[in-house]
């Protein structure tokens, strides 16, 4: 049994996929955000669950997660809103979030949960490779939850091979090294990068992230890979016209 | 070794390195080259003779002999608030700036709260040529004036965090991005023995010359190199790790760890996260932080911008979690009145992050022939407007 | 024996104690006691303990590489700023304190320009538990506000001095009244190597710990005890005869002071007592001053607070006289570029009056292998906001 | 032929000595004071040469001294206005000046030109004793000219004696141990103190200074010794009326 994931990945060669921020611009935004990417065409999302200190994100990011908190979101009502998304989304759904959070929701109450509500895959940035394998490796495999491994320019080729070979679903491509949402464009050193990586012959397919705000970069991003992931920009999105026109955005996006 | 870091990098079930893998190079490659670094005798030879004639070390065990008969105990103050910059900072910011030079960074970041470990960190920087960006919470900025100026003379740029509380912790959030956006030529200079593995153990041993020095000029001033008591307050947890280093293993020493209550520890403005703390990661260690029961870090409040931080570092939650020390919470107003009084018997203006230990003395007692060693870990001058505005003295 | 003071309290044919009748039996009390009780085992032993460990005695003698190779010589700065409450100023008070304590008074006055011995008169009286009023201009209450502050926290009451330019002068006249209305239990510590003898000759004393430790610190440092030259800014002159004094008597040191030149020796804002100044009479002692035809003291300007003062100790002027040191002016602007130069190159915020003696630099050409031993008397944190403004760094 | 200060204090047991700073409230004040003030009864006066940073002096003198300088007046300056003083005043006049000053005109100018004015004493405050009389007594007596030196509470029995010795018209007892102007009224230490030097049998008669200001001060100043010098009291006086009423200043500190 394929997860969602790796099923499209697949089939579709070029994915486009979308990171926001649940609870972002409201509380309850969430499910009509998902069944609206879902009919824009998007072929995966990335929900992003809020933390107070995401040190990872970039300033639209973090001030999306400081009004979702603020909003009210926590991980128990996340899964309460989700509860019966499946009956109306089928496209990937990844849950991505800081570890705290899911370390005193319990990781495995929150893999159950995940599972329940049917989250295919998970990105946790700040857990480390080593403390996923020997800790967390068999649970998350044990409630069917691909866990999202992320790579970039700086990574060694060793270790891009053992991230490939404990990645299921795909490799997350840091485009730059950098916070979300910092990049103007890609230059030549991102596209050798990106070359660098495919020719490289990774089992697992390639998806592109951070800085992705435009059709250009899209394109850049997606010319050797498999996908790319849109957060910043979609969430400047969200802040400029709510939940409408998502639709708009994903074409601009696609280019077309 | 059963308070010491182990080969894994944790001290107990607490420390380890929870990083994003944007960071995993850089902190791979101090990982990797922490240890021998610092034991090449080239680097101990620099270390030591910059900790001596520019640092300004030993710094004085001095025998507080007011204090001591106000209180009815032996109390000795290590002078940490003498050293160049004024606080126990400088131990660390020179190591960190000779690792730095040592794995060929040419760009230097740093979080600070009371602004101590940034003039550090300018000052180190400024020393070696270096760029120095410095990030800080915009309530320390206004609170620490002093410091904010004298980072600016150095040559520092001084970054505003404007995120979350704007303290401490906001400020190690942006250091922390900035990392991230400048792998290569960056070395972060983290200020406590916080952040993921190897910063506690390296920034514990870099200001375990404190004890190391306690031990000898204690032999020499009483004629036994231990004493009862060590007592220091806990922002992240450096100074007290430098105070402990050496007697970590050594259980007749009594550890005292005190952290800051704000209003009280209660009173919903505090930052005693010993009490208020669940196990967690901040920062990229696991270890003790306040936060909701969502995992959502909490706002901190204190008076003191040094120990205004919700986490502790590894080596106190161990120590903590095994009861090897003590941890008492003080509020604002018992370190401020405690400050007072040492400046009123003794003729030193203390920080009013050390003022938070000298409180001890209000809340415990010591035997009279019981020796306590106190760590001073800075001076006041950065915080003559709090002192004066609390106390009216205009 | 030729550039000390001679047994009549003169330095060749400047010095003595040109005071009122009133203040006779304090000086002689003082003249007559002074030199016993300073030789007193007692006496020593309390003083050394307490520079060891409360001030923080040895300070270093730290060679500045960066600022050595700039200027093409071995520069070895003093780094008096390292002492408790960050200037040379402790020294002398730790002196004065025990002394008046010997001499069983109650009660301790002190006029202060930059604060620096306000301050260290104030923890000196809050160490031993003395009362203490410090004089000071009410120009220098502004510029100097940190100092004002910090001797509030040690329980010190500042009285303003509102009279001529309200500067140090000023202060030196009120505290000199004050000591006329309280002779039996009031000692006055003054603050510099001037006033009537045996004030000159004792605060020289005093600091001249600090050339006893240049010769043991550069001997072991270069293999010889006697650098090139001594460079020292002169306000009073207490950190220069501190610098000078163990070299007095050998000429093969040369001795460089350096008087604050305000906007320019002939600007009619300066300072350089020497360029400017004639033999005369100020606050008890003949030496050399600025003041006019008639003899009326001239109100002196310099940015530096502590340089701020028409006179000079009668040891300067007869070294003066003599041409046993050479003197140079340094303008505000020279010293401000200076002071910065050493935040910039050497991660050391020099306060403004060692910024001064700083300047000599781009003002003298040293040979590459002479070894000059510069006083860094104290440091800048009580200079930030005149920093700031000047560079406007904000 | 003796000094008018020996004669004034030969002839008359209690005198009032009035001191003023010339040049204060005006320039031009000097002659016109000195007229008035023996005019008034007065036996002697102690004209001020003002100085910068007048130490001994409280608060009253000092800014009387610094108005003065500031309406022009110098050594040179008063030795003019005093230049036929002798035509009209026949009191005796002690000159009272720090030394500096003096040191800058040339002590021996100085002198001479105090005796063709016709000057009888001088008051140097900061001139100490020893200076006095290695370097200056044998100028001074070359001039004619009495060094009036001082004495304290706190003066040593033996100090009185050398300095009663060196003195030859008369002791100025200072009343207490404080800065001109700073006493309130007499209190026992005081009296004590007037009374232990008059019991001490000294060759010169005894003046007291610093801290009379009314009737009762005068009063107890002059119950033991030969006189009692107004200082602050009528300068407060000359800032008030201004050249005028000095006679009923006069009047009321006689308590008549
Ligand atoms: C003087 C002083 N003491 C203590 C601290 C707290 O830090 P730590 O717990 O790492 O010693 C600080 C932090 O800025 C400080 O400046
Ligand atoms: C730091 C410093 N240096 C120098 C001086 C000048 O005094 P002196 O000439 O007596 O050393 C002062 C006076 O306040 C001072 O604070």
């Amino acid at each position: 049994m394929k997860n969602r994931i790796q099923k499209t990945l697949a089939n579709n060669q070029k994915i486009v996929s979308i990171y926001f921020t649940a609870g972002f611009p409201n509380l309850n935004d969430t499910c009509t955000i998902l069944e609206k990417l879902e009919k824009a065409g998007v072929d995966m999302v990335e929900i992003g669950l809020p933390f107070s200190d995401p040190l990872a994100d970039g300033p639209t990011i973090q001030e999306s997660s400081t009004q979702a908190l603020k909003n009210g979101m926590t991980a128990v009502r996340l899964f309460e809103q989700l509860k019966d998304i499946r009956k109306t989304v089928s496209i990937p759904l990844v849950l991505m979030g800081y570890f705290n959070p899911i370390l005193q929701f319990g990781v495995e109450a929150f893999c159950q949960q995940c599972k329940a509500v049917g989250i295919d895959g998970l990105i946790i940035p700040d857990l480390p490779v080593d403390v996923y394998e020997n800790e967390y490796k068999h649970l998350f495999e044990s409630y069917g939850l691909l866990n999202i491994l992320l790579i970039t320019p700086q990574t060694s080729d060793t270790r891009i091979r053992t991230i490939d070979s404990i990645s299921k679903g795909f490799v997350y491509m840091v485009s730059s090294a950098s916070v979300t949402g910092s990049q103007k464009g890609f230059g030549e050193a991102q596209t050798a990068y990106f070359q660098r990586i495919a020719s490289m012959g990774l089992k697992n397919p390639l998806v592109v992230g951070f800085g992705i705000s435009s059709p250009e970069t899209f394109a850049q991003a997606i010319e050797h890979t498999n996908g790319a992931i849109i957060g910043s920009a979609f969430i400047k999105h969200l802040r400029e016209f709510g939940v409408e026109k998502i639709d708009q955005f994903i074409e601009k996006i696609r280019g077309h | 070794m059963k308070y010491n870091i182990d080969s894994r990098g944790y001290y107990g079930k607490f420390g380890g390195a929870y990083i994003p893998e944007m960071l995993y190079p850089n902190v791979e490659e101090l990982r990797e080259n922490y240890l021998t670094v610092m034991e090449d005798p080239s680097f101990q030879k620099e270390f030591n003779s910059l900790l001596k004639d520019y640092v300004g070390r030993p710094s004085p065990l001095y025998f507080a002999s007011r204090l001591s008969a106000k209180y009815e105990t032996q109390i000795y103050l290590k002078r940490e608030d003498l050293n160049h910059t004024g606080a126990h900072k400088i131990n660390n910011t020179i190591g960190q700036i000779l690792m730095a030079e040592r794995l060929g960074k040419k760009r230097i970041i740093a979080e600070t709260g009371a602004g101590q470990h940034g003039v550090a960190t300018a000052t180190v920087c400024a020393l070696k040529g270096l760029e120095c960006v410095v990030y800080m919470g915009e309530i320390d900025i206004e609170r620490q004036a002093p410091n904010v100026a004298r980072m600016k003379m150095l040559g520092a740029t001084v970054i505003p965090a404007r995120s979350g509380s704007k303290t401490l912790k906001d400020a190690t959030n942006e250091a922390i991005r900035d990392w991230i956006n400048n792998p290569i030529d960056t070395h972060y200079i983290i200020g406590s023995v916080v952040g993921p593995h190897p910063y506690p153990d390296m920034v514990a041993k870099f200001q375990s010359v404190v004890s190391a020095e306690i031990k000898s000029q204690l032999l020499t001033q009483t004629g036994k190199d231990a004493p009862d008591y060590v007592v220091a307050c806990v922002g992240g947890g450096s100074n007290a790790a430098g105070a402990y280093y050496h007697y970590l293993e050594n259980t007749d020493v009594k550890l005292i760890a005190v952290e800051a209550a704000g209003y009280g520890v209660n009173s919903g403005e505090s930052a005693a996260t010993s009490v208020l703390g669940k196990e967690g990661i901040i920062h990229g260690s696991k270890t003790l932080l306040m936060q909701t029961d969502d995992g959502q870090i909490t706002e901190p409040y204190s008076i003191s911008a040094g120990l205004d931080y919700p986490g502790i570092g590894p080596m106190h939650a161990h120590l903590f979690d095994t009861g090897r020390a003590e941890f008492v919470a003080i509020t604002d107003n018992d370190a401020m009145n405690a400050g007072l009084e040492l400046c009123k018997l003794e003729g030193i203006i203390p920080a009013i992050e050390s003022a938070h230990a000298l409180a001890i003395f209000e809340k415990k007692c010591f035997g009279k022939d019981e020796v306590v060693v106190l760590s001073l870990s800075g001076r006041g001058d950065k915080d003559l407007a709090t002192y004066i505005s609390h106390f009216n003295l205009i």
